[in-house]
C-alpha cells in the first residue's frame, strides 16, 4: 500500500510542450509512472515524448481515463490550469509551477475543494510512491521502498533526507511535497490523516519550516494518531518579515516562527531533531 | 512588497478612500514648507516600510511650521526599529471625532480572505485580538463569492461601528477590496480609520502589502520599489531572478531549495556564525546561475566567508562546480569559500574542484562548522 | 407530514423594514409562522410587527436559531441577500423578488447548491403547509389541509386551483410555486421527488408553462413514482419570442412551447386538464 | 431585448471584435451611397429583431452601388418574418475562406451559461444540433468559475475549430465573455464568424439579446430600444411599469398573475376569440395601477372587447374595482367590458361594480364566453 499514487495511477501532463514539462515527463516514464497523455491547447494530436497531446484537460481524460494530472504551465496559467483540471473532474491535481498569484491560487484552491478534487501544490516537487509511480520533478533515484511516510513543504531539503534515510536502509512508503506557498491544496494535517489510515506506513517523518500555522495545526492532530510522528522546522534563524526562498516561508507579525511551531510540535509529543542526521536517528530508535 | 504609508495614500486616494492632505519631505526645511502650505498645524510622520511607527515615536504633532520643521530635523536624525528615517510625511492636521480599525487581509489557515474591524482604532490589532478579542469583528471571505456589500455589515456588526457610519463604512470596505483586487495585496489596512469633525470617514493611515508573486503583472511597482529604497543588492538579485535576502551577519550561504538554504542559515548559526544572506539558486540551476550567484555575494562587502550547500537531486554537482568556477575566473578571491556538494553526479563535481581555491566539505553539519571558522578567520573585522 | 415547512420552521425576514417586506410578516406570524427575525444592514436593534431586526443573517442566525430565511429585498440587491443567507447557514432560502438579473441568479443559484442550502424562487409566492407555516405571499385563508401536493410555476393561477380544489373539499399537504424566472433554485423534479416521500401527499398537481424544460423533466421523472400525478400547462396560446409576464414563460427558438410539454405528459402517462375545473375533477377521480 | 444587428455590431466592435465596415440606411438612395463609400460592393441585409432573415431573403449581394440601390428598393418594400422592413444595413463585401459558429446563451436546463462552436458557420444551428450533433462543440460554464480561456480551447477542440486559428478564436470567445457580463446578454451569437482571406477572424452577422431585468442599470437600452422601433403601446407600458405584450388579437385581457393571465388568453382562444393584449397587474395592485392598466387597452385601436379577469389573494377585488371605475370616469366606453371578480372582497366588489357598464361574470370559464361573444358583437371590423 501508499497513499495517493501507485502503479494504477493514470497521469496527464498540462504544459507537456514546455521545457519543464518535456523533460520531466520523460523523467517519470523513465521511472514507471503511468503518463497516458499531455495537454496543451492548439497542439491536440501532436505527441511529446511517446505520450499523445490533447486541446483540453477534458478531451484529454476522455480519451485517455487519466486520474491525475501533474502542471508544469507558467504562473500566469497555472491557476487556470488548476480550475480546468478540477472542471474535468481530473481527481489528484498536482502542481509543480512557483510564482503563482495569490488572488488567483485562493480561488483555484477553493474551486478544487468544491469540486471534490484533491490539489498537490502548487511550489512543490510533486510526490513518490517508490517503485510504482513519481508525479512531480522529485528525483527517483534516491528513493527506496520501505515504512517511512515522509510530508515536507521543502524539495532538496526533503531529498537530503531520503537520502540519509537510505544511507540507513530505510525506505518510504509514499513521499509527499505539500509546497512552500501559503496557498497550498493539501496540507500537513491532510496527509498526516491518509497515513494513519495506510497499512503500510509505520511512521511519518514531518519537515516543516516558517510561516503560517499548518505545524501547530499538525501538532494537534497528531495526539489522536496511532502511529509516531518526528519532525524537523527549518527557518529558526529566519529573521521578520523577509521571504525565504518560498512565498509561504515569512514571519510575519510575529506568528509562524520557527519557536512556535517546534513548542507546539513538541507539546504534542512530537520530537523536533536539532539537525537532519538526528531525524534520521529518531526514526531508527522508533522502528 | 511592503509600500510607504505616502505610496499606499496615493493608492488609497485614486481608489475613492478620502486621506489627508500631506506631503513627503526629505529636509527640515522642506517640512516647514509643505506646513506653511498645508494650514501651519500638521502631523510629521517618519516614512519605514514598518508598523509600529507611533509607539516608537515617529510621529510629531507640530502647532506651526517652525514646529514642524524643528520635528522633522529631530526625526530624520534617528533611527527606527531598524530603519534609518530618511523620508517624512508631513500632513494637515485633521479634527478626529471617534477612530476605528479596518483591514482586510489573506488568512492562511482558512485559505481566504478575512475582513477586521473594530470600533477601537489607531490600536495594536494583534493585542487587541489577544486581550479583549471581543472588541474585534472579523468575516471570512468565500472565495467564490467574493467580496459583497453584506459582509461589511456583517463585520460593522460584530465590531459595534455605529449604525449611522454604515454607509460610509460599507463604501471604504468595497474599496479596499477593490485595492486588494487592482493591485494584488495581501494586506490593505487602514489604521486608523477616523470619523472627522465634518463627517468624513478618512484613512489616517494607509498600510498596503502586495503579492511578489504578482509582479509580473504589475510593472509599476518596479517605480515604487525603487523609491522605497530597496537595497541594492537585493534589487540587482530581483533583476538577474536570483531568489536573495539580504541578511545582517557575515557568511554568505548559497545552496539549492529554500528548505535546504534556511537549514544551512540555521546550521551556521548553531555553530555560532551569522549568515550575511539567504540565497537559492533553485532546482536544476545551470552553471551561469551559479555563478551570478556566487558573483552577487563575493559583491557584499559584509561577507568574510562563503558555503556553497548543494544536495544534488535534479540539480547536478558538476554544474554546480563548473558555474563556480567561472565565477571565480579572472577574480581574486578575497574571502574563504566552502563547498560541499552532495548527490547526482557528486564525485564529478568534487574532481572538478580539486586544486582550486574552493575548500571541500564531506557533510551538511561538517560544511557549516568549517564555514563559521573560517569566516571568523578571515578579514577579522566582523568576529 | 408536509415537505419543506412545517410548525418548528424558525424563519427569518430579509428586507423586513422595507413596505412588502413589513406587511408580509405580519401576515406570516398572522397565520401561525414562527417568524423569528430580521433583517436590514443599519437597523439592527429595532423591532418591526413584534420581530427583531439584526445588521446580517449571520448574526440574526446565531441569535435566533433560523433555519430559514423569506427574502423581500429589491431586485438590485436579492441576489446578494441570497448568497448572505447560503453564507450564513441558512437551510432553506425562499426568495420572493421578481425581476433578479439572470446574470446574478445564475451565480446565487450555483452558490446556494455549492453551500447546500436549498433556494426556492426567485420570483414566487413562497411555499405553505397548511395549519403549520406559510413562507412568503400566499393567502393563507384560501388554503386547507389535506392530501394534495401543489407544486406550480406561477402564483395567482394556483390560488385559482387551490381555491377550488377547496370547493370540492379537497386540502392540500404542501403547497410550492416555485417562481416563474429562467433561473430558479428548486425545479418541479426535486418537489415531486420530496412529495413522493411525504407519507401525507396522496396526489400531486403540477402546474407548469411555457418556456424551459422543466416540464418535460418532470414527466421523465414521474415515471418512476408511485403517486399520481396530475397536470395543467399554461400558454398555449402564447406567440413565439414574447416574455408573457414571467420572465421564464418564453418561447426561444421554437422550444419551451405548450405543445411540448402537453406531449411530454402525455406520454408518461400524466393527464393534462384543458380547464382549471378540470383540475379539480381529475384530482377527485384518483383519490 | 433584441437588438438589431447594427446595434449588436457597434457593442462587439467596442468590444474588440472585428466586424465589416457598414453603413444603416432607410432608403434606396441611402443604400446607393453607403455603397459607393464602401467600394462599389456591398451586401445589403435587412435589419429585424429576428433569425432567419437569410432564407426568407432578407439578404442581398449587391457588385456595385446601382446593384445595392436595387436591392434596397425590393428589400424595403418587403415583410419579412412579419417584420415590415424599415432599414437595411449596407456592409462592404468581405473575401471569406472559411465559415465557423460561436454563441455564449444560457442553458435554463443547467442552468449557466453554455459556449456553443461548430466548424460549419451560417448554418440554423438548433438544426445542426438535430441532424449533425457531432459538429457541434458545447462547454458548460462553472458560474463559480466564469468563462476561462481554457472553455475555449475545450470547445475549439470538440467544434473541430483549425489549430492555427486558436489564438483569434480564443480571443473571440473572451470577447463575447466580455459582452455577456457587461451587457447582461442572455445570447451573444456569431453566425458567421468568418474567416477571411487576409487571415482576420470576423463576425459577419451579430445576434445580441440582453435580460430586461438587467434594465435598471443600463439606461443607455432606452435609446437602442426606442431606435429599434418598439411598439408605442409596449412602450408606454415599459414606462409605466406594466407587464404588457402586444398581441394580433381583439379581446384585451387584464388580470394578475402572470400564469392567471396566460390561461386567461388560452381560454379566450379556446373560445374561438383572439386575444389583444397580456397585461398583468401583479400581486397587490392598487386602485391607481388597474387604472392605467385598462386605460393603456383601451387605447389600443384593435380591442373591441375586454376582459378583466381578477383571483383576489393578497389583491383585494374592491380595489380592483375601484381602479376600473377610475379609469372609466369621464371617459366614454367605446368597447364592451366584461370582469370576473373572485377571491378577497368578491362580494365588495361586485357591489361596487353594479349599475356600471362593467358586465359581470361568475365563472373564469363563462367570462372566457362572455368577452369572446361580445367581441363578435363589438365593432365587427376584426371577428
Amino acid at each position: 500500500m501508499s497513499i495517493l499514487v501507485n502503479r494504477e495511477t493514470r497521469v496527464l501532463v498540462q504544459g507537456i510542450t514546455g521545457r519543464e514539462g518535456r523533460f520531466h515527463t520523460a523523467q517519470m516514464k523513465a521511472y514507471g509512472t503511468q503518463v497516458v497523455g499531455g495537454v496543451r491547447a492548439g497542439k491536440g494530436g501532436q505527441e511529446v515524448e511517446g505520450v499523445p497531446v490533447f486541446d483540453s484537460v477534458r478531451q484529454a481524460r476522455a480519451e485517455t481515463g487519466a486520474n491525475a494530472s501533474v502542471i508544469f504551465v507558467p504562473p500566469a496559467g497555472a491557476a487556470d490550469a488548476i480550475c480546468e483540471a478540477a472542471d474535468a473532474g481530473i481527481e489528484l491535481i498536482v502542481c509543480i509551477t512557483e510564482g503563482i498569484p495569490v488572488r488567483e491560487m485562493v480561488q483555484a484552491a477553493a474551486y478544487v475543494r468544491a469540486r471534490g478534487s484533491r490539489l498537490i501544490g502548487p511550489n512543490c516537487p510533486g510526490l513518490i510512491t517508490p517503485g510504482e509511480a513519481l508525479l512531480g520533478i522529485l528525483p527517483g533515484a534516491i528513493f527506496r521502498r520501505g515504512p517511512v511516510g515522509v510530508v515536507s513543504r521543502s524539495g532538496t531539503l526533503t531529498y537530503q533526507v531520503v537520502a540519509e534515510l537510505g544511507e540507513r536502509g530505510l525506505g518510504q512508503s509514499t513521499c509527499i511535497g505539500v509546497g512552500g506557498d501559503p496557498i497550498i491544496g493539501t496540507r500537513f494535517v491532510d496527509v498526516l490523516a491518509l497515513f494513519e489510515e495506510d497499512p503500510e506506513t509505520e511512521i511519518v517523518v514531518l519537515i516543516g519550516e516558517i510561516g503560517g500555522s499548518d505545524e501547530e495545526d499538525a501538532a494537534r492532530f497528531i495526539t489522536q494518531m496511532t502511529k509516531p510522528v518526528v519532525s524537523f522546522i527549518s527557518g529558526r534563524s529566519a529573521p521578520e518579515g523577509k521571504r525565504m526562498g518560498h512565498a509561504g516561508a515569512i514571519i510575519s507579525g510575529g506568528t509562524g516562527t520557527a519557536q512556535s511551531k517546534i513548542e507546539a510540535l513538541t507539546a504534542a509529543g512530537v520530537p523536533v531533531a536539532e539537525t537532519i542526521t538526528e531525524i534520521v536517528d529518531l526514526v531508527a530508535a522508533r522502528l | 512588497m511592503r509600500f510607504y504609508e505616502y505610496q499606499a495614500k496615493a493608492l488609497f486616494r485614486a481608489a475613492g478612500i478620502p486621506v489627508p492632505e500631506g506631503r513627503l519631505v526629505r529636509t527640515p526645511e522642506e517640512a516647514r514648507e509643505a506646513a506653511t502650505a498645508l494650514g501651519g498645524k500638521v502631523a510629521v510622520k517618519v516614512q519605514i516600510p514598518i508598523g509600529g511607527r507611533g509607539k516608537a515615536g515617529g510621529v510629531r504633532l507640530a502647532p506651526s511650521p517652525e514646529g514642524a520643521e524643528a520635528a522633522a530635523r529631530e526625526l530624520l536624525a534617528k533611527e527606527i526599529r531598524g530603519y534609518r528615517v530618511d523620508r517624512l510625511l508631513v500632513e494637515e492636521a485633521v479634527p478626529i471625532r471617534q477612530e476605528f480599525y479596518l483591514s482586510l487581509t489573506l488568512d492562511r489557515a482558512r485559505q481566504t480572505s478575512v475582513l477586521i474591524a473594530s470600533a477601537e482604532g489607531g490600536v495594536d490589532i494583534e493585542e487587541l485580538a489577544a486581550t479583549r478579542p471581543d472588541r474585534i469583528g472579523r468575516v471570512w471571505i468565500d472565495p467564490l463569492l467574493g467580496l459583497r456589500s453584506f459582509h461589511a455589515a456583517d463585520v460593522a456588526a460584530q465590531a459595534g461601528i455605529p449604525s449611522e457610519l454604515l454607509g460610509p463604512f460599507v463604501e471604504r470596505v468595497l474599496q479596499i477590496g477593490q485595492i486588494q483586487a487592482q493591485h494584488d495585496a495581501l494586506l490593505v489596512e487602514i489604521n486608523p480609520l477616523a470619523l472627522l469633525e465634518d463627517g468624513r470617514l478618512i484613512a489616517l493611515d494607509a498600510k498596503l502589502e502586495t503579492d511578489d508573486n504578482a509582479a509580473f503583472r504589475h510593472p509599476e511597482w518596479e517605480a515604487e520599489e525603487s523609491a522605497a529604497g530597496e537595497h541594492p543588492l537585493e534589487r540587482r538579485a530581483r533583476e538577474e531572478g536570483l531568489a536573495y535576502v539580504k541578511l545582517s551577519g557575515n557568511v554568505g550561504v548559497i545552496g539549492n531549495g529554500a528548505g535546504l538554504v534556511m537549514t544551512t542559515l540555521d546550521m551556521i548559526q548553531r555553530q555560532g556564525g551569522r549568515p550575511a544572506n539567504f540565497l537559492d539558486i533553485g532546482g536544476g540551476a545551470q552553471a551561469d546561475v551559479v555563478r551570478r550567484a556566487l558573483r552577487l555575494v563575493l559583491d557584499d562587502p559584509d561577507v568574510t566567508a562563503v558555503l556553497i550547500n548543494v544536495f544534488g537531486g535534479i540539480t547536478r554537482c558538476d554544474e554546480v562546480a563548473r558555474g563556480l568556477l567561472q565565477a571565480l575566473d579572472g577574480v581574486e578571491v578575497r574571502v574563504p569559500l566552502v563547498v560541499r556538494l552532495a548527490g547526482t553526479r557528486e564525485a564529478e563535481g568534487r574532481a572538478l574542484l580539486e586544486g582550486t581555491p574552493l575548500e571541500p566539505a564531506a557533510t551538511f553539519l561538517e560544511a557549516a562548522r568549517l564555514v563559521v571558522q573560517r569566516a571568523s578567520e578571515g578579514r577579522g573585522d566582523r568576529p
